[in-house]
């Protein structure tokens, strides 16, 4: 049934008793075409992509849990594409018009939110540094602008402009940026998918791949049998290294636990998203009222989906910092979840080192906002055999060349990313 | 999170700062440009007991390598780097 | 205005102090209760029924609980700057004056608009709108969004700055115990006796949980003589530490617990100097977790009708509050327990309308309080409430058997069973097992050296709870390794317990499971239906569990229905994953002192009072503030401060604090080979006396600092570090020491803080100097050449390091003396340099002259370049082994386009250069494929007398001479600039040599 | 020829204010910084402990700490301040660079920290609650007891914290902290002092 306001008022009249189910819960088939290890944002729309944009739909989807149970639906549901370096630049940006479109393309109301995303800047070096990455939004057709602290205090009067121990100096604005309903994007993907023939298998994990003579990938091995398939995709953020190890590969890739944070409900307060300059702090307010915030990573390798109480104050200690009227707002839940970080903060898409064998991987913490461009490259390179032109510098031999793409400039440890 | 320092005693996370997997081994000058790479870039991302550097910059200043379970964060040894006393060495 | 009258107050009993009467505010209507209520308690002694609206339909909603579970009645607390959200009026503590509004209402709580809603709840069911609202896209921004997010919400936060004060605190103890009800002030007992160090958490601002509402009898004594005894004691033991108005929320790794300590919310302003709250890391070696049982709903159809009220919170009101919710009460039970209310009831005084008990029989001593009280026993459910806003009036009964009873009662208890708090005891995903027997969740997989004791831990008796609480203190004290004689264990009955679930009781109307949210039990089933089943999905697909009371009283519920509908048993279904904290907490407690101001820590350099005195405008770079310039009466702006300094310099001498420069002391035989090895150069050559500028790599062969670094003795050296990597290079030079090369002999020790370092640059800078070191010192070129490194004495005997190196390009020094003498050095160069015109120069000059000689900084050294990119390339030793050597060769960052530091200057002199303006080839169109770089550092250079900068471009040494775009659409702005080389100024050195 | 004063200033010589702080009457708190100082750091080199514990041992009659505590000796006071380390903290110029250099010459190096802290004494009968707010070193007496040293860190900066000898029946503790920060985390522990009501002064004794 297609969903609509109208099909919503039919189904009231018969009291909702003829909903669907949002997508169909499948069964393993013996083999597929593709083979997408992962049911999150990344792995249910690579399969949609497939079915949609290159006409492959024997594909299936293998979740070891419940579909979106990774960091689809443990994030803080931001997107933006206000990044600075080539290959990122121009990928992120593809991803931001695929949500432009996401709802209509998807029959699902995903509340993607243009409300903007503002990074502010507290030093002169900081104000260069935006500058630079401004312009570079700039040339490739992406909107930015650069605001001082006059034009912020008008737009956020409740900044902390008085007493601050860093003076907020301005911002970087991405009006086009905002976030979107992490957890209805994952249905969302999965319903069209699924609409498109797509298997959707919940309670399949993956043990081990098959492998033939020569080494190539024909198969996985899971928890509910083996499947067989031309090509395995992986998009297991938080378990990357875990599943590349059964096909003997060693990644770029450290797991770390980044937490995240909302509040009580509470009336709006909060317009768009913000990103503190001079602490890890950032936050923006759900259409439910809930201030969803975070920071850093809690700094250590991890796959416990839990985090520490220093990064707790340290987040906010940030908080009040920039914003001293949340003091009396209470944090209601904080949770967990598991990074892959690269070893330049970038991610890995690309075939791997065996045959039939690919991998989205290491996204750091930058997944969410790269669902539907993520779900198109990968879909590309599954399908084709040949990177997509914006996903051409992603590649697993770039440390090998020397071709690392570091925005924040620290290096071979990805705890610093 | 809380590090029982050989030199200090259990101490707060907050003084610690972490630098990762303790295994790789620094190749020896003359290696190759594989073997650094290996060295700089691959992990085994080990999801159980892996062997940590650790640096108690907030309290002693030594390096340490700590023994830790990245399932469950459960810490069974901490030993002081090779060089984190080494006035003693051949004492 | 008149006080409402205490209408439904009891005459007499009750945890209260009736001789200090309270009077608050609540919508605005004054009213009055006692010292010892809480704002729940005083409101239902006033007989308010309607005390809040909710979430989604805008229902009436009355108080549900007596505790922190409470989903309904929710207030926005204080006024003004001090007004607080969501506060659960069942655990605010009532104060003198306390105002109180209720919430997500408009324009007043007994005519909310909004109740509209209402009429549309037929399409609000779970999830609609995901099924909606996507055309126009546009709309969504525009129009859908904004009304939504107005609608949603609850209270409103104040919006201005907090003023209340918060901090934190650690503590350390061997035992923490949450919960003092009786499995708590058991355990504390036992810990204690033993004498190990106990911390005993009670959110409430009375001891004694449970035995407050229901009292019982304890080693004979009646329960409160009991409490009040076993306080006594603990309270004469040295290490038992008893913090009321504290909650423990939640277990981190390592035995850390936070706590939240309301110190001052229960009156109108904190006291001076004290604050509001404070947050405690308590680490312990083991925890007790004694936070007792939530009594569970049934859920039916108007089951949120004001009025309604849980079983166990009408006796928590009666007896502990001697406030009556109603006068006639019927109650609606499953199990034994909830007959205590109608027990309650009757003591009281008040009518019991009647018990309506699922169970197939009653006990006789249930039957002949009936008959003594006066009700009827009917064996059956609940199907429907009549009642409004103004409460509940008739109460419709399906009898076993299928007939059909009413009860008229102007409220009605509910008890469905308890279930065990085992949020602390899951927060490190442990799932908590089903126990058949009392139909609930239990503990399992708690955290390491944490225990589930008492009713937490399923155990419902007051006998069973004291057993458990006592053992399992004892338990905690001896791993502790506390052997103390733990003295006997309190005593009492178990009273019986018999239940038979019951979650559901089908029926028309909406039957709410999470009352805040407004999820009904047919969202459950639209959410099954469509395929959310897992309780995950079925969580976020209804916001089930997510409203502020976290679900305590309404996640079992949902996911029973859940596992009822879709044929699964109740542990298949499986609970969501639990999550801290175990209470909401103010996010001011967590920031504690670390705001405003005080949000980081602050450094200053010896010379900071000086040159405050001076009128320097500071600067933050990092933690330090640096004076940035100096400015003079009627210099229009910092520009011409600026250009003042710069000239000065130039033209004379001036001086700057560079105290801020990491400086470390390296040690021991072997400090030149060390050096070798973390440097791109040569240090071990280095001569005794001499400086010499390094550069160091990280290990993938990019740039990672940079500093001079001298020789002061043959196992001597002092090495400098920028400001921006102080501390980062030092902890990299231990990794190196102790770790990569722990067969060197060398001792690495910061001297950051040790000497205050001033840069004394300009033509007169040696003529200062002389002023100021000791007649026997020789400066001339000879005598101290340039790059040279030297102690020297100063006139009056004092020992100062003489550095002969240069930043500036001009003649210059680095003098360093004992910090504590920093602040004369200042002064004594002003009267020294007197005669030259010396001029103090901040930041911004020194900027400015690094940039005029193309010295490389912070812009430059971004984490991405490489020694070649910086035009450092033929510093790389190739006679040696250093750290980042061989990633260093990697093809792309030898590649020959790569893009490399070169000098950029408009071709118009009028025109300002901008840092962050991009480089384009002339006459091309900006574009990915032509960005060739970027200008990283740029200045006004008095000397050239227009603005220039450094820029990382493509081949850029190559181009030299070549005209090209400074493409800046930020700021509007595409004007020439000619690459040029990065020495501005003095080329050949010829000034710095002197 | 101009003529210079090189009068020495404490890193707290403007933030400190002698007297009463925060809450008045009885103080809880005693807070008093002692001025200049000599301190030296020591650090054995590789495999030299032992002859380093030897000179020590002859310098001050004393054996240097090898674990987290301090030594009182004659005329100086050593502190553990890390493997294979120690800081010697004296008065009146006994123990300079000048005069411990022969003593550890070939066996340790030293570095000269006399200029790179402050010096905070704390006592009261609040001394712990206060720095409970500051330390998550556990200060119990059973546990810190007197002579008991900790290299740590308060408000994410470096310190060195020991447990002198008792004063009138009450705890003092003793506070290094690096000159630079020493403002900051002053106003920090007056902060924390409020509430208890200090008393605030200055001292050249050790």
């Amino acid at each position: 049934m297609k969903y609509s306001i109208f099909s919503l008022a039919r189904a009231a009249l018969s009291g909702h008793k003829n909903w669907q189910s949002t997508w169909r819960d499948a069964a393993p088939k013996d083999r597929y075409d593709v083979i997408i290890i992962g049911g999150g944002g990344h792995g249910l729309a690579t399969a949609w992509f497939l079915a949609s944009e290159f006409g492959i739909r024997n594909v299936a989807v293998l979740e070891k849990g419940w579909i979106g149970s990774g960091n689809a639906g443990r994030n803080t549901t931001i997107i933006r594409s206000n990044y600075g370096l080539p290959g990122n630049t121009r990928f992120y940006e593809l991803s931001m018009k695929l949500w432009e479109r996401m709802e209509q393309d998807l029959n699902y109301n995903a509340m993607v939110s243009q409300r903007g995303v503002l990074n502010l800047y507290h030093s002169d070096a900081q104000r260069d540094a935006f500058a630079r990455r401004g312009n570079t939004m700039r040339i490739n057709g992406i909107d930015a602008e650069l605001l001082d602290q006059a034009a912020l205090r008008k737009m956020l009067p409740f900044l902390n402009f008085e007493n601050a121990r860093f003076p907020i100096q301005g911002g970087l604005l991405q009006r086009r940026g905002g976030t979107a309903r992490h957890d209805a994007v994952v249905w969302g993907y999965a319903h069209a998918a699924s609409g498109l023939g797509v298997d959707i298998i919940q309670n399949c994990e993956v043990t081990g791949f098959v492998r033939d003579a020569n080494g190539k990938v024909t198969g996985v091995e899971t928890s509910r049998g083996k499947i067989g398939a031309s090509k395995v995709g992986m998009a297991v953020a938080g378990s990357s290294s875990r599943v590349a190890a059964m096909a003997g590969l060693r990644l770029p890739i450290e797991s770390h636990v980044l937490q995240a944070f909302v509040s009580e409900a509470i009336k709006p307060l909060i317009p768009g998203v913000m990103t503190f300059g001079a602490g890890h702090f950032y936050v923006s307010q759900s259409d439910k009222g809930g201030l969803v915030f975070g920071g850093d990573i809690d700094g250590y390798n991890s796959y416990a989906q839990r985090g520490n109480l220093p990064v707790v104050e340290d987040v906010c200690e940030g908080g009040m910092a920039l914003i001293p009227m949340i003091g009396r707002v209470r944090l209601l839940r904080q949770w967990g979840g598991i990074m892959d970080m690269s070893m330049d903060g970038t991610p890995i898409i690309d075939k791997s080192p065996v045959d039939g064998l690919y991998i989205n991987a290491g996204w750091c913490y930058g997944g969410f906002k790269a669902t539907p461009g993520s779900g198109l490259v990968f879909a590309h390179l599954l399908a084709r055999d040949e990177s997509h032109k914006e996903a051409a510098r992603f590649r697993l031999d770039r440390f090998q060349r020397g071709a690392m793409i570091d925005e924040k400039g620290q290096g071979a440890q990805p705890n610093l990313h | 999170m809380r590090i029982i320092c050989p030199f200090c005693g259990e101490r707060e996370l907050g003084e610690f700062t972490y630098l990762g997997d303790a295994k790789p081994q620094r190749p020896a000058a003359d290696a190759g440009e594989d073997a650094v790479y290996d060295y700089v870039y691959l992990r085994d991302n080990i999801a159980g007991v892996m062997s940590e550097h650790w640096y108690h910059g907030g309290g002693c200043r030594a390096w340490l390598k700590v023994t830790r379970n990245t399932l469950t964060h459960e810490i069974s040894a901490v030993e002081p780097t090779a060089g984190a006393g080494a006035a003693k060495v051949g004492a | 205005m008149v006080a409402g009258a205490q209408t439904h107050r009891l005459a007499n009993g009750g945890v209260i102090d009736r001789s200090t009467s309270l009077s608050f505010r609540f919508d605005g209507k004054t009213l009055l209760g006692f010292q010892g209520d809480t704002l729940a308690s005083a409101l239902v002694a006033n007989g308010v029924k309607l005390v809040g609206r909710s979430f989604k339909y805008h229902r009436p909603r009355g108080v549900l609980t007596a505790g922190s579970e409470e989903p309904n009645a929710l207030v926005e607390l204080r006024s003004g700057a001090r007004r607080e959200p969501n506060t659960k009026a069942t655990t605010a503590e009532l104060y003198e004056g306390l105002e109180a509004a209720s919430q997500n209402r408009w324009p007043s709580l007994n005519f909310d608009v909004m109740s509209v809603n209402q009429l549309f709840a037929p399409i609000f069911v779970a999830g609609f709108y995901y099924k909606t609202f996507m055309w126009p896209a546009k709309f969504w921004e525009a129009i859908y969004e904004p009304a939504i997010r107005r609608a949603a919400g609850l209270g409103r936060a104040a919006g201005v700055s907090d003023p209340d004060h918060y901090d934190k605190a650690w503590a350390h103890c061997d035992v923490v115990i949450a919960g003092s009800g009786p499995a708590g002030l058991a355990a504390a007992l036992a810990a204690g006796r033993s004498g190990a160090r106990v911390i005993l958490c009670e959110e409430d601002f009375v001891l004694g949980g449970r035995l407050l509402a229901d009292g019982g009898a304890i080693d004979g004594l009646p329960a409160a003589e009991w409490v009040a005894r076993a306080v006594a004691e603990l309270t004469a033991l040295p290490d038992v530490r008893i913090m009321t108005r504290t909650t423990l929320f939640g277990v981190y790794d390592g035995g850390t617990y936070g706590a939240i300590e309301r110190v001052n919310d229960h009156v109108p302003v904190p006291p001076e100097h004290q604050v509001r709250q404070r947050l405690w890391r308590i680490v312990a070696k083991r925890c007790v977790v004694a936070a007792g049982a939530i009594e569970r709903p049934i859920v039916f159809a108007g089951n949120d009708t004001p009025g309604v009220m849980m079983a166990s919170a009408m006796r928590c009101y009666i007896n502990r509050y001697a406030a009556a919710p109603a006068r006639r009460i019927a109650l609606f039970t499953n199990n034994e327990d909830g007959w205590r209310t109608a027990e309650t009831a009757i003591a009281a005084g008040l009518q019991v309308a009647a018990v309506i008990d699922a169970r197939p029989d009653v006990s006789p001593a249930h039957r002949s309080l009936a008959s003594k009280g006066g009700f009827p026993v009917l064996h059956g459910s609940v199907s429907a409430v009549d009642g409004g806003k103004t409460g509940v009036r008739k109460i419709s009964v399906a009898l076993t058997g299928g007939a059909r009873a009413e009860v008229e009662a102007d409220g009605l208890a509910v008890s469905g069973g308890w279930n065990p708090a085992v949020g602390l005891t899951s927060y490190h995903r442990g799932r908590p097992k089903w126990r058949d027997d009392i139909a609930a969740f239990v503990p399992d997989g708690a955290p390491p050296g944490m225990v589930a004791a008492g009713a937490a831990n399923g155990a419902f008796g007051l006998g069973a709870c004291l057993r458990e609480g006592f053992e399992a203190g004892a338990a905690a004290a001896r791993d502790a390794g506390r052997g103390g004689n733990i003295g006997s264990m309190p005593v009492a009955d178990d009273e019986a317990f018999s239940l038979t679930p019951l979650w559901h009781v089908a029926g028309k109307g909406k039957a709410f499971v999470d009352q805040q949210h407004d999820v009904t039990a047919s969202d459950v089933e639209l959410a099954q239906r469509e395929g959310f089943q897992s309780v995950e999905h079925l969580k976020r697909y209804t916001t089930l569990g997510m409203a502020t009371d976290q679900g305590k009283t309404s996640n079992v519920a949902g996911l029973a229905i859940m596992a009822a509908v879709s044929g699964k048993s109740i542990p298949e279904t499986g609970t969501t994953i639990y999550r801290p904290p175990y209470v909401p907490v103010a996010i001011g407690a967590f920031a504690g002192h670390h705001r405003d101001e005080n949000f980081h820590a602050t450094r200053l350099t010896p010379s900071h009072h000086w040159a405050a005195e001076q009128g320097a405008v500071f600067v933050d770079t990092g933690l330090w503030k640096r004076a940035q310039w100096y400015p003079h009466a009627g210099e229009k702006d910092w520009l011409e401060s600026v250009t003042r300094e710069v000239k000065a310099v130039r033209s004379g001498v001036g001086f700057c604090d560079v105290s801020t420069l990491g400086k470390i002391d390296v040690h021991g035989p072997d400090a030149g080979a060390f050096l070798d090895r973390v440097y791109i150069n040569a240090f071990s050559s280095l001569a005794v006396g001499k400086a010499r500028y390094g550069l160091m790599l990280r290990e993938d062969g990019i740039v990672y600092d940079d500093g001079t670094t001298s020789r002061l003795a043959e196992d001597h050296y002092f090495l400098t570090t920028t400001t921006a990597k102080a501390g980062l290079v030092m902890q990299h030079l231990e990794f190196c020491r102790q770790v990569l090369f722990p067969e060197l002999d060398v001792q690495l020790t910061s001297v950051s803080d040790q000497w205050a370092q001033f840069s004394i640059a300009g033509p007169s800078a040696r003529k200062l100097l002389q002023q100021i070191v000791d007649e026997s010192e020789d400066l001339s070129n000879e005598g101290f050449p340039f790059m040279g490194a030297r102690e020297v004495k100063l006139r009056g005997g004092l020992k100062a390091r003489l550095f002969r190196i240069s930043f500036s390009g001009e003649m210059a020094f680095e003098i360093s003396v004992p910090a504590r003498y920093g602040e004369a050095m200042a002064r004594n160069l002003m009267i020294a340099g007197k005669p030259f015109g010396v001029t103090p120069y901040g930041t911004e000059a020194l900027g400015v002259m690094r940039i005029e000689k193309g010295h490389v900084a912070g812009p430059e050294l971004n984490g991405t370049t490489t020694a070649g990119d910086l035009g450092l390339g033929k510093m790389m030793s190739t006679k040696k082994h250093f750290i980042g050597r061989v990633m260093a060769g990697r093809e792309a960052l030898t590649a020959p386009n790569r893009q490399v530091v070169v000098g950029i200057k408009p071709t118009d002199k009028a025109r300002r250069l901008r840092s962050g303006a991009h480089i384009i080839p002339k006459g091309e169109t900006p574009g990915p494929d032509n960005d060739q770089g970027y200008v990283t550092s740029v200045c006004f250079s008095p000397v050239l007398d227009q603005w220039i900068g450094l820029g990382l471009v493509e081949r850029g040494r190559e181009r030299i001479g070549e005209i090209v775009r400074a493409h800046d659409p930020l700021r509007s702005e595409d004007y020439d600039v000619e690459l040029c080389n990065s020495v501005f100024y003095d080329p050949d050195g010829g000034r710095q040599r002197g | 020829m101009a003529d210079f004063s090189w009068d020495v200033r404490s890193p707290l010589d403007r933030a400190l204010v002698a007297g009463p702080y925060g809450v008045q009457g009885d103080a809880g708190v005693a807070l008093t910084e002692i001025r200049n100082f000599d301190l030296i750091q020591v650090m054995a080199r590789r495999g030299k402990a032992g002859e380093t514990a030897k000179a020590a041992q002859a310098r001050f009659g004393a054996a240097a700490p090898e674990t987290p505590k301090t030594v009182a000796t004659a005329d100086a006071t050593l502190i553990w301040s890390g493997p294979d380390q120690f800081l010697v903290l004296s008065k009146g110029g006994k123990h300079t660079m000048a005069a411990l250099a022969p003593v550890f010459a070939g066996s340790a190096s030293l570095s000269d920290q006399s200029h790179a802290r402050a010096l905070i004494s704390i006592s009261g009968d609040k001394a712990r609650a206060m720095l409970a707010k500051l330390s998550s070193v556990d200060l119990h007496p059973d546990v810190f007891g007197v002579g008991a040293a900790a290299a740590t860190s308060m408000d994410h900066t470096s310190v060195t914290l020991w447990r002198g000898d008792d004063r009138n029946g009450q705890a003092v503790f003793n506070l290094l902290v690096f000159a630079t920060f020493a403002e900051s985390l002053w106003h920090t522990i007056l902060d924390s002092a409020a509430e208890y009501g200090a008393t605030i002064g200055h001292s050249e004794d050790l």
